[in-house]
């Protein structure tokens, strides 16, 4: 039952006694009797009968190492070096919480300033707050910020996004009455230009993402932000921010905002979370006021050496309340802490290096698919790639799955536009005996459908 | 002592990665202009960036260097088993859009963690989508939004929070749309009934409210606050910040609430990281469990399977992508099935035991007011007010003072009811040694307000750095190394 | 190619430079050229590649996690809680050396202190060394030892040992030139105390362990002690010491010397190794200026503070050289710390659970297992059983395996005259449910067999 | 900060323990007069423990903590892959007696290491059981020893050390019943031919040979020096403490060594643990290999199989239970695979390009001699005897006063040869920066050794303890808590 996390169980009465107490009871006396209740709950455990128990159940879960899969669609299989995960799991980062005493803090406020910093450097904006839940989240902040700033009431958007990142999107502006305004794709799978202009008109934000959904890379979006901006919107970029070694900084591409995934680098998966999303704007008095979120700040002490503190807090809830610029109070300090931590490491020529070989990847892939499906869009793809088959794609991935090969992400349920398509995602992680398998498989499948 | 930034680490040609060859060395051209030009990131090598960041963590205090009863903040030791079952592979490598039947371990962990979660708190269904308090917050308001609209009173757009309230409650309300009324706390430090009556209307959405209070005072009239919620036609909401005061002994279900959020960061010992991640799962009462996020976690018993359910066509949608923070929820699960029954019921008596008792030894020190009833829950609310007037010793001041004894100061100003709020909360995990010197240095810190009230107000004096300046951080902001080095370019900035 | 951890690759030419070299090539000129090698290697690869092949050769092993198994004799399956690998990973301890400047090595000073202290509560004795490498090189270390203090050239054993331990005892006194010699056990499995006697005279040191290798309690101890300190030789025992919650320390039983595996707390199996040496004596100068390994001691610093230094190093082999009471240097620091995390944690009661658990577990073994096997020796065991089965125990094991059950330690090997016998384990981390499932297993076996 | 012992923060009650319930509650009785009597363990709840070792952590200095040139120790950077694998369930969770077919990838992981181990060194065989460098050399001088007897040379009793040695040569030697002779060291830091010449006998059985030696000087002769061995009759045995130096670059092997040990911990990157657990794995040429320690590991082709090979009727026996430290054996293997030829290659002309860039930076310091040949290789050893001599600082203080500087001192006082010795060890993986600034430190303890000598003399000054007092410690031994419970009743101790 958890004795061990509870020193004082064995100084109970002594401790009642000196403060004139009788009984445990007392001290409930406030709570009314008649809603006391008598848990239904199982008795606690040993910590190894608990230690048999997860594993138990944890191994019903087939990973990513145990198959070659292909799953992307927002997330990825990147490695994340060990010294990462060592580092985080230093007791004084893990057990903190949000650095309010700056004095005893420094540690925590240095690595969030740093991680605001290396983000503030791959999306070429000044300003970065120290992390929101997600990209998605992000996202939905965003929308509120433009509204905000622009006191304007639509937000414009791809519709190639991620169902996932629509849905919260939706729900976040829902309760301030924005409307989400979607707009159509192209032949090559990019944001249509003229139907953008034609929805363009009183928006608050113009979106777009790098890449997009279907793995694309926007070639237009720095038309996009000038279109945005001839509208008096908000230009919001969201980044895929491993493909920042190869592709511009947003900023310079003409971005407002800048929001994506931070947990991309320095995290695992974790079957989708946690995570943290990136939030970045221009150096803006007007912008920075309506941001969301924590921001730290370099200051001085008392004996003006260098020090960092939570800074710009009147935006935020505890001290403006209702009307705070979001509700966010607990953040994703430490994910975001692991990313810095893996960024410092990969430095200028690592995060090169890894776009180049997640491109150079990706297009190997797209050489091989090719033999076995069609690709609807033609275009630069990094990690997400389009795939079509004739083969309705839940029997494909069925025989797949039987194979021990984890297919694509079913995108007709989203796009029955699309027909039988998949997302299929390779990362620097994807090997190539991997691929090999699964173009083996894919043709095996097919001839066996055609028969 | 004083670690450089990264950035100032950083030496050309240094690596610091290994990365694996390309499968095959493909050309691919990215347009001209979309090309990355500058890219000033940091050069450094593995062992300068495992130094540095080992040396940066020994700068910081958590909980395992020492007490630290921050408020409202529950920050009870965190089982180290809760790290070793998250760090398991079959955790971190699994992706989200994985075949259910790939993922059946992790299905269970969050089918199981809601079936405890629901007798904990006595609500029918939850959703563990929400990544923090505050994101719960949210999608519980935009839960009791769907309700009324649904029901077709659109009228109903006011939210009521008590002015003991998180700041969070009504930026929530306001987020989800609501026009946030307060009302103000009775001289016992509990909802005023009357004004709360009066507050109550058929424009009523609902009321959140903290049971025991950010004052650790337990509401002791929440059923009848219940009722004249309930007879408006509103919605009781469950801020389950403070849930470790009242853990196994009584539930907000049964107290009336019909939408409530956990934080399993506090209660449920997953550690804080920092200021995240968290996780704030949201319970509901049956007749709300159509408007949940989507998915939840289904169990399929005859077929022994578990699986996602998308098709709630009332849900509000999603808080969040994906499913919620799984590696914070396998943490909290793992803790629940430690604990048990017995073990959960233990942990609100002592931690109840600990924070009365801290209350009783510190109450009369000069200096210190104990406004409000005496008897708390999991957490106290001093005010350094009297101290404050006799001494111009502030509540902030005797926060730094204590940190100079190796100690973490409470949360202050909050509530912001009390004046120079010093809220207290030791939870559980502390022994009786910590307490009674966490009382001791709390006193001699009176002593020297009165005697040399210099030395307090000059605090703290014994850390990595004297008192931070953060009045110059808000008006010359210095947000990243991009703007510092702007400013020193301009010799506008002299750190 | 490990770069990563080359911080100055980058900065070779500059500094050959800066000292006046103009090639790495003229900093090995001392090397003669004609044994310089072309090394047949692999190439480096990137830490991903190097995780994946890891994983996939591990992936090799079938743990005990995995498989119910009985396997004992000398190393068995303990729980190690989470909070002790949690600790000993934090790299001021992992990544340091031996606590030469003691000031800046307080804390791996302290905590070995606390590790001697422990176990000189565990066994009863005032003088502990800060670790030998396992307890088979403590007895070869306790031998050579008694050979030291008493002049005296023979070392006195039962035969009932484990035949790892016999192999490095006897490696151990080779060069020495001591003469081991063996006692019998009598019908109860324990040693023989008549043919004790016959042996001891002349004896540098009389050796008995507890529990014995047949997992019994050696009920005659202080007797043993007594005959031994008769003809003036060193009473050693040799404990499993997560025996000593409920069973009387050695110091109290009348040893000299206490040798014991400390690994068994606060230590995976990993194998076999690393494995940590308890080596303790009585407070007695004569024994403490032979005893070997390092030692950790209390003293003052320069204030008068409490501080703790590396002592009595004269014995030690950097100082000592040819004379040195061991050639030991390295030791197992941090498997010793591990052990005393485990065992603070653990406390008096615990300790005393934990033996009571592994002794009605023992006792619920073999009362299932005598229902399919004979059980040649009455008595008390603790974890280890000796069964005795009709069927050839190889065949047994077999079966077994194809069961997913790992059965005991076969012995015939070593002790042909105990026939189709195995030792099989049970502690606090064997269920219920492994049990039956290895009875339901065993009878079905012997009916086959049977037919 | 002062922290207690755990014994002293023991209070009466208090759990820090959670175990299983037993299967079934069978009475077993221990006969009375061998039942626990008295058991003055501590008694601490998990938090406490947690925090206890955190604190003393804290009080600790390792390689991710700072420069630690420990000289003859080669405390390079521990990747924490390393780490990771070795904490890999499958490691962790395996018994040594399981069944060959359940073990397939440990067995593999030791047969892999062997091979690489036997390239980079030249030799043909290895046994990987020693736990330790010196456990190591017991083991090979053993494997001499069991050749030369079966030869029927029993009058080869003889092992030639020169004065340069580790300590733990000598004592190793005499362990297998050696007789040690020592030679010196020429004025190059060499290994003296003519007195090799005149050492070795019919009686020899063997030298033991550093290469490069403590001096971190190549022995260039040694081609030379294995003749006159081999001429003799004897082996020539090779210590691998200091292999960092010609990694990649020059085999022991080549050079015509017939027995090596390496060290895990020290080339190939395994943490040291605070002083293990290392691992000593010892190679042999072909006609030793009859002589190794069972069991071996074999690889059988055919049906792609590892196992282990018992059968080595000339075997020394076993110097340690089992196979080895398993888990070090992992954390090695990871290493060499990421680093690769060329990787280790890089490792050694690193190392020795720091430690020569070192040497030539201090070079003609004030008080530090460069006794012997100028050109290192992975280390450099300098001589405070003209500081001693002029200022009476000697290199014990020069070491402590580097503490004040948040630095590891080097090994001082050895090798025996040099007086007052610094042996400054800097490894791959420092940088250009920490070099400079050893070096910048080393200078201004010298400029105070001359101006204000006191300062030095009663370094360290910032440390968590002041100098501490030794010859204290082994005058009145203080080994255990009974022992300092003891003295404390008898009122014979004041700490």
């Amino acid at each position: 039952m958890g004795k061990q996390y509870l020193p004082n169980l064995a100084h109970k009465e002594e401790m009642l006694k000196e403060i004139g107490f009788d009984s445990i009871d007392e001290l409930f006396s406030d709570v009314p009797r008649e809603v006391m209740h008598e848990f239904n709950l199982p008795e606690g455990k040993s910590e190894y009968e608990v230690f048999l128990e997860m594993n138990q159940v944890l191994n019903k879960n087939k990973t990513v190492l145990e198959m070659p899969s292909f799953l992307g669609a927002g997330t990825y299989f990147h490695y994340v070096p060990a010294h990462v995960k060592y580092l985080i799991e230093r007791s004084e980062f893990l057990t903190a919480y949000t650095p309010y005493q700056a004095e005893i803090s420094q540690g925590m406020l240095q690595a969030l300033f740093e991680y605001q910093s290396l983000i503030a450097e791959l999306v070429g904006l000044e300003i970065v707050n120290a992390s929101m839940y997600d990209w998605g989240t992000a996202l939905g902040e965003a929308a509120l910020m433009a509204a905000r700033v622009t006191k304007k009431n639509k937000f414009v958007v791809p519709k190639h996004m991620s169902p996932e990142r629509k849905k919260v999107l939706e729900t976040y502006v829902a309760g301030a009455g924005m409307e989400i305004v979607y707009v159509d794709w192209n032949e090559k799978g990019q944001i249509d230009l003229e139907k953008l202009k034609e929805n363009v008109e009183n928006a608050a934000g113009v979106y777009i993402e790098m890449p997009n959904f279907f793995g694309l890379i926007e070639e237009n979006i720095v038309e996009v932000g000038e279109i945005a901006h001839d509208s008096r919107a908000l230009f919001v970029v969201g980044v895929d921010p491993t493909i920042l070694g190869i592709v511009e900084a947003p900023g310079e591409l003409g971005a407002d905002v800048v929001i994506g995934e931070a947990a991309f680098f320095g995290n695992p998966m974790n079957f989708g979370g946690p995570r943290a999303g990136i939030f970045a704007t221009r150096n803006d008095r007007k912008l920075i006021r309506q941001m969301p979120g924590r921001i730290i700040g370099m200051t001085k002490d008392a004996d003006g050496k260098r020090a960092f503190v939570m800074t710009l807090q009147t935006r935020e809830q505890h001290i403006r309340r209702a009307k705070a610029t979001s509700n966010i109070c607990s953040n994703e300090a430490l994910v975001a802490v692991a990313a810095a931590i893996h960024l410092a490491s990969l430095g200028p020529q690592g995060l090169r290096k890894l776009g180049e070989i997640i491109l150079k990847n990706t297009a190997y892939f797209k050489k091989r698919i090719s033999e076995v499906a069609e690709l609807p869009f033609d275009g630069i793809n990094f990690k997400d790639v389009l795939v079509q088959f004739e083969v309705p794609y839940d029997v494909i991935h069925e025989r797949l799955l039987e194979k021990n090969i984890h297919g694509g992400y079913y995108v007709k349920p989203h796009f029955p536009e699309l027909g039988e398509s998949a997302l299929f995602a390779v990362t620097e992680t994807t090997r190539k005996e991997w691929i090999e398998k699964l173009i083996v498989a894919l043709k095996e499948i097919i001839a066996e459908a055609e028969l | 002592w004083d670690e450089p930034l990264i950035f100032e680490l950083s030496k050309p040609g240094r690596i610091g990665f290994s990365l694996p060859e390309p499968i095959e060395d493909v050309e691919v051209d990215i347009p001209e202009k979309l090309k990355r030009k500058k890219l000033e990131l940091p050069e450094l090598s593995e062992p300068e960036v495992v130094r540095h960041y080992t040396r940066l963590s020994e700068m910081n205090y958590g909980v395992d260097s020492g007490m630290y009863p921050l408020g409202s903040c529950t920050m009870k030791y965190n089982p180290k088993i809760n790290e070793e079952i998250a760090g398991h592979p079959k955790v971190a490598f699994i992706h989200p859009y994985q075949d259910e039947r790939t993922v059946q371990g992790a299905l269970q962990i969050m089918w199981e963690l809601e079936q405890w979660l629901k007798e904990i708190t006595g609500m029918d269904r939850f959703t563990l989508q929400p990544a923090a308090g505050a994101n719960g917050e949210f999608t519980g308001v935009m839960i009791i939004r769907a309700y009324h609209l649904d029901r077709g009173e659109t009228q109903r757009n006011e939210i009521i929070v008590p002015d003991s309230a998180h700041g969070t409650n009504p930026a929530s309300a306001a987020m989800a749309g609501f026009k946030v009324i307060e009302i103000p706390s009775n001289e016992q430090g509990m909802v005023d009934l009357e004004a709360l009556e009066n507050a109550v209307s058929e424009r009523t959405a609902g009321l959140m409210l903290t049971n025991p209070n950010t004052l650790g005072i337990f509401e002791e009239d929440i059923l009848e606050i219940a009722k004249i919620v309930h007879k408006a036609g509103g919605l009781l909401y469950y801020d389950g910040a403070n849930l470790n005061g009242i853990l196994g002994k009584v539930r907000p279900g049964d107290m009336g609430f019909d939408v409530i959020h956990v934080n399993l960061h506090k209660t449920f010992s997953t550690p804080h990281g920092g200021g995240g991640p968290g996780a704030g799962p949201v319970g509901v009462k049956d007749f709300l469990k159509d408007y949940l996020p989507v998915p939840v976690v289904e169990y399929d018993e005859e077929n022994n399977r578990y699986y996602l359910n998308y098709d709630l066509p009332k849900s509000i949608g999603k808080v969040k992508e994906f499913y919620g923070n799984f590696a914070v929820l396998v943490r909290a699960l793992t803790y629940l099935k430690i604990m048990g029954k017995n073990g959960l019921k233990a942990v609100s008596e002592i931690a109840v035991l600990n924070a009365n008792y801290l209350t009783q030894k510190l109450k009369g020190t000069r200096g210190y007011a104990l406004p409000h009833k005496e008897l708390r829950k999991h957490e106290v609310v001093f005010s350094a007010e009297p101290m404050k007037k006799e001494t111009g010793v502030k509540a902030l001041d005797v926060a730094k003072r204590l940190l100079d004894h190796g100690l973490h100061a409470p949360t202050i100003y909050f509530p912001l009811i009390v004046h120079e709020a010093l809220m207290i909360e030791p939870t559980e995990t502390v022994t009786k040694e910590d307490l009674d010197y966490y009382v001791e240095v709390l006193k001699k810190i009176s002593e020297e307000a009165y005697s040399n009230p210099e030395v307090v107000k000059s605090a703290p004096h014994n850390t990595a750095v004297r008192r931070v300046d953060d009045v110059l951080a808000a008006k010359r902001p210095v947000i990243t190394w991009r703007m510092y080095k702007q400013l020193k370019e301009k010799g506008e900035i002299d750190i």
